[in-house]
């Protein structure tokens, strides 16, 4: 059982500097796969920036930042099979881009539009969860229940560093071992749980140690990494499918945003870290090692930005163009067989 | 048909329902190898296997939760929690994603989770075995609460609970596990959720109850010498509330019984169904007898806690007299 | 009197108790470095140390849990709950323990622990940020309950649970938390549970609220043309039901208004009550005005779930025509 | 940071076997305190099993038996200093008499009477509690708030293997470390949760496993050698009150009787492990290693587990002779200040 020793201090990387760090490559990546693993983060970057003007104009509410992080989730989604399950916490809401879901149908979750309701079953992506870490059971259920049909997918439950702390993740992470569940848990592990930084989240030495805890291989990457984190992710769904059980992975990055637009970081948050991280930031990091392997150029990244923009432009318009929903949709959906009384309220 | 008791009435529908539907799998603390602390599951590991009769680690948020992603995967799952009050680690999955997921969902995915629990007091146990939370269930958006008070209905109600597409819980109450020995349908037997069971018809007062209370009103209605109606609502959602308004527009009269705490219990529902759509039918006040909002008492006192007859009688005689 | 917005009475209120009484300490999710979420705790890091306003980790039931320990130690807690939905995870020890301990000592033991939690609706917020959970607590023996609709009692209300020997829930209402503003007494004030507010008196009709509702209730009073009473009950156990009787016996019409969902909420307790024991007062059906059994729908139809003026008038005249 | 390597095998040991695994002795323990520990453990002895006759007499009710796990319930609490707080599981309801509690008191608990209320302040022994690893945020809460008001006093929780599932555990341990609360979170680890064997309760290697997900030392001890157990609570005793924060102890042990007297374990425990475990039990073990460093005699072993008698006896006469609990108390003790309609129900 692959297992990282506690104190282990650095963390996986493929990606390399530009200078003393070499560039890794990661077998059986074609120039057709780091193209598509590029142009979904540009598809999240795009979302995400866009996003964050579309609230200040007013025409999405809060929003759940996610600007840095596109590493981890492109990463991971593309180590995955395309039956296996993702389950988002609020930070991955526009997870589902990668799996052929429409943007205006997220952009309508944030305006609070029923349109943003979606079918996991048709993209294999749960809803968005809010309650932290309630998520984690239930991807170790339909990870584990998947198996029990003999039916190959795996699920991969994304979740932040502050989730570790709740009693959700530990009873979904030890069910996850104990039933050998072809699941990963993904900690984004960005060093903050809004104002709460992860030294005052745990003590220990890293989040991977808590893997040990439920006897399941624990392994860090540098969140900022895509290759690292596509690569520690491919290993993981590897050893799932092949009943190995689940894994816990620690995905080492930063939030270099707020926690939400809502969110002030400024009382306890140090800018200067910020402007660091940022300069640092997971899209620029890929972008220059695709140039450095020669896969990228100016012409292909101009393309895929303009088409990014183009589809999430074509999304808000949509978004936009809705009629209002139908209020009716209150008494909609909560029962497969409604209660006759459903509408008693005086 | 052959007589059962209560508990044997639950193991049968788990046979049944097992056999009958190869996604039906059960799920819990101490169900498989020891076929569940009070025998409700005994038998169903060695015939359908330990993948459909699943022991769990001790962690109930991680059963209903791990239900939940069980259900997205095709299961139709069977959640057990031991006792009453042990399910309230689960509340937060009960109330946050059971009853909401298919909402979530737009309707597109449905999630026929069954949580089934042994419930209530008078069985001389140590603290924390004697809750009745269903309240706190049935109070919930998006969940369907049924309590059996005969063997039989345990039996259907069961049924109907685990072929539903919604959530549904079911208190089956302890007290009666045994006690309560009857005539159960063999083969497949549904009893519809949202169908109150007429107990016995009256004109004078209504006595409603649900689970370990209907006896308890049985009991109180031989003590009258009046004409008593008993109902055993026996669904608490879908609720029968045309069967308790025929019976109050009959009688003009209702004492509702319930076992839990006093405030916010179920009986303040009905009593407030009544003030609101049978004014102009009651003859007399509405009376709840129920628990205490107190934590339930040690053993040696809690046949003081719990509705008796005798309280339920004089209630009854306080509205007859009124 | 300076003028306050309900938030600022809440952290004024904690910045007076805890100035007056080195034992009461805060904890919670972000409630030191920013100050909570929404202001609530700002200052108090800084004025009293990371000792007593303490950034717990990200786990409910942890905080809670301590909460019980901290108050066998002496402490007097004051724990927020983020959220109204995210204090779900914690019920388990609100239930099996917050509620039960001090019974479980023989009374030897005292556990004033006070849990705040902003809650309900209105505000367009994502999911699960706008539940109404004070039925699942008023439910649990032990536990007092209080839900503030202005500054003032904001302020007084969470001084009385901080300084109560029993644990006490405050739900505040986070609609109003910045639009209500209005004069808060400063230095020390109290105002002691059990005590209903007379929003205005009327002989016509009661309209009974607490919480977000009040103001509701109040612009319904206004659309009427009828002598309307409106009575804040603020505080749900203890709960003043000699006022609310009072008002009952006065007008004989009772429209409650409640924004949680309908079934076992606090609305059916009132109505109960009612039914048992105004019944002769009664000249009409008690009506409740509330949400709906549905999970809270987006925000962009909240509007639809959230009762209204309009709603509750409309409830109030078919009264008044009854 | 001692902490346990993750496969150690070996667990801590004190007591010999008599052959080739020699006896260690505690530093600093003398005659007497080694008779000291030895009468805790007969009285705990003592207690079980008149415990169990009385409910077969149906002088008790339902009763939870800890035979055989008297030595990790008397060595840890002879670790501890008088002030230090003691938060019991039902497996260790009668963990009170070796702070003075009297045996009626436990039994008035098990008759399901009043009388088996105690003030927990009086023998600084928390309530029994019996939703599983619940207690663990209470004994964590208790300890950081008597180190914030810089009183000495630590905290100890007993709980089970099955324990470490529950969310509970896993929050409350976490909060331990944060706070570095003087907190020793003492596992029983029997290998039974009811029916449910430890293996089918987690895939860690050993429970103590666990600690390091925390931050917080793990220790393995013999949970059959009263002195290891001693010993292990001592070193966690003395790393709390230093400031140390708290320690995760595993006491591996085995449950050699029924789970509770209601239970049958003959559908899936092997008689035949349970006959050697039971041969080889912790009682027995210290009085033979007592017996080989000439503290013990027939003579005191006589005197002491007559006196234990005796108590018994004494205490079970008191509680049937206590008066039918008064009915009022239904309505005491729920609120300082009851609510005036408490009474209300029809
Ligand atoms: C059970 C629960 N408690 C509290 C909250 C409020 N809340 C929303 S986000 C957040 C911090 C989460 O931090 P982390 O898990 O690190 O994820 P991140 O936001 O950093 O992605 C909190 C406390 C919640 N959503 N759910
Ligand atoms: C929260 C909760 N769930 C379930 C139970 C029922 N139950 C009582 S004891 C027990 C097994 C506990 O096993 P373990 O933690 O190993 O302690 P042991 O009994 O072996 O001392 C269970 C499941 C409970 N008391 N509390
Ligand atoms: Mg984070
Ligand atoms: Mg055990």
């Amino acid at each position: 059982m692959t297992q990282v020793a506690p104190a282990e201090p650095d963390v996986r990387r493929v990606i390399g500097d530009g200078g003393d760090l070499a560039d890794r490559v990661v077998a059986g990546l074609t120039e057709t796969d780091l193209l598509a693993i590029y142009r979904s983060m540009v598809t999240l970057r795009t979302y995400d920036e866009r996003s964050v003007v579309y609230h200040r104009q007013g025409r999405i509410g809060t929003y759940a930042i996610f600007w840095g992080h596109e590493a981890i989730q492109a990463g991971a989604v593309h180590a995955l099979a395309d039956e296996d399950w993702i389950f988002p916490s609020y930070r991955e809401s526009a997870v589902g881009l990668l799996r052929g879901m429409p943007p205006e149908t997220i952009l309508a979750w944030w305006r609070g539009h029923p349109a943003g309701w979606w079918n996991p079953a048709e993209f294999r992506v749960a809803s968005i969860v809010v309650p932290i870490a309630s998520q984690v059971p239930h991807a170790v259920g339909l990870a584990w229940g998947k198996k029990l049909r003999g039916e190959g997918a795996c699920s991969l439950a994304f979740f932040g560093d502050g989730a570790t702390s709740e009693g959700a993740f530990h009873e979904g992470a030890n069910l996850a071992a104990v039933m050998a569940a072809p699941a990963i848990l993904l900690c984004n592990n960005n060093g903050w749980a809004i104002s709460t930084p992860v030294s005052a989240q745990t003590r220990a030495v890293t989040l991977a140690d808590k893997a040990r805890g439920y006897g399941m291989p624990g392994v860090r990457v540098d969140g900022g990494d895509v290759l690292a984190v596509y690569e520690a992710t491919c290993e993981a769904a590897e050893r799932a499918r092949a009943g190995g059980g689940p894994t816990f992975i620690e995905a080492v990055s930063y939030r270099m945003a707020p926690h939400a637009t809502a969110d002030d970081p400024s009382a306890y948050i140090d800018p200067e870290r910020v402007r660091l991280e940022r300069e640092n930031e997971c899209l620029g990091r890929f972008d220059r090692y695709l140039r450095r392997v020669g896969v990228l150029d100016d012409e292909i990244a101009q393309k895929l930005s303009e088409e990014a923009l183009a589809a999430m432009k074509a999304g808000i318009a949509v978004a936009e163009g809705l009629p209002p929903p139908d209020p009716e949709l209150v008494f909609r959906h909560a029962y497969a067989e409604p209660p006759p009384d459903l509408r008693d309220a005086g | 048909m052959p007589a059962r008791t209560l508990v044997e009435a639950v193991n049968d529908a788990l046979h049944v329902e097992m056999e009958r539907d190869t996604d039906v799998m059960v799920l819990g603390e101490d169900v498989g190898r020891a076929g569940g602390v009070f025998r409700a599951t005994a038998g169903l590991r060695d015939r359908f296997g330990p993948d459909r009769c699943v022991d769990t680690p001790l962690a109930e948020a991680g059963i209903l939760g791990s239900a939940v992603g069980l259900a997205m995967a095709g299961w139709r799952p069977v959640c057990e929690m031991q006792y009453d009050a042990f399910s309230y680690p689960a509340l937060d999955q009960l109330i946050c994603h059971v009853g909401r997921y298919r909402w979530r969902t737009g309707g597109a995915m449905d999630f026929p989770i069954t949580i089934r629990m042994p419930y209530g007091g008078g069985v001389r146990a140590p603290e924390l075995h004697e809750d009745s939370p269903e309240a706190y269930y049935v109070h919930t958006p998006g969940i369907k609460v049924a309590i059996p008070s005969t063997p039989a209905d345990a039996k259907g109600l069961l049924a109907a609970a685990i072929r539903s597409e919604d959530p549904v819980v079911v208190f089956e109450p302890k007290l009666l596990y045994r006690t309560a020995r009857d005539e159960v349908p063999d083969g497949e037997h549904v009893v519809p959720l949202g169908k109150a069971r007429m107990v016995q018809e009256g004109d004078d007062v209504s006595l409603i109850a649900y689970g370990a209370m209907v006896p308890v009103a049985q009991r109180a209605a031989g003590e009258l010498d009046a004409s008593v109606e008993v109902l055993d609502i026996r669904s608490l959602r879908p609720l029968d509330e045309d069967a308790i308004l025929a019976s109050a527009a009959k009688t003009g009269r209702v004492v509702i019984v319930q076992e839990a705490p006093r405030t916010c219990g179920f009986a303040a529902e009905i009593a407030a169904r009544l003030a609101e759509k049978a004014i102009l039918d009651l003859r007399a006040p509405v009376v709840r007898v129920t628990g205490y909002d107190v934590p339930y008492p040690f053993w040696s006192i809690e046949d003081e806690y719990m509705p008796t007859p005798e309280r339920v009688a004089a209630a009854a005689r306080r509205l007859l007299e009124f």
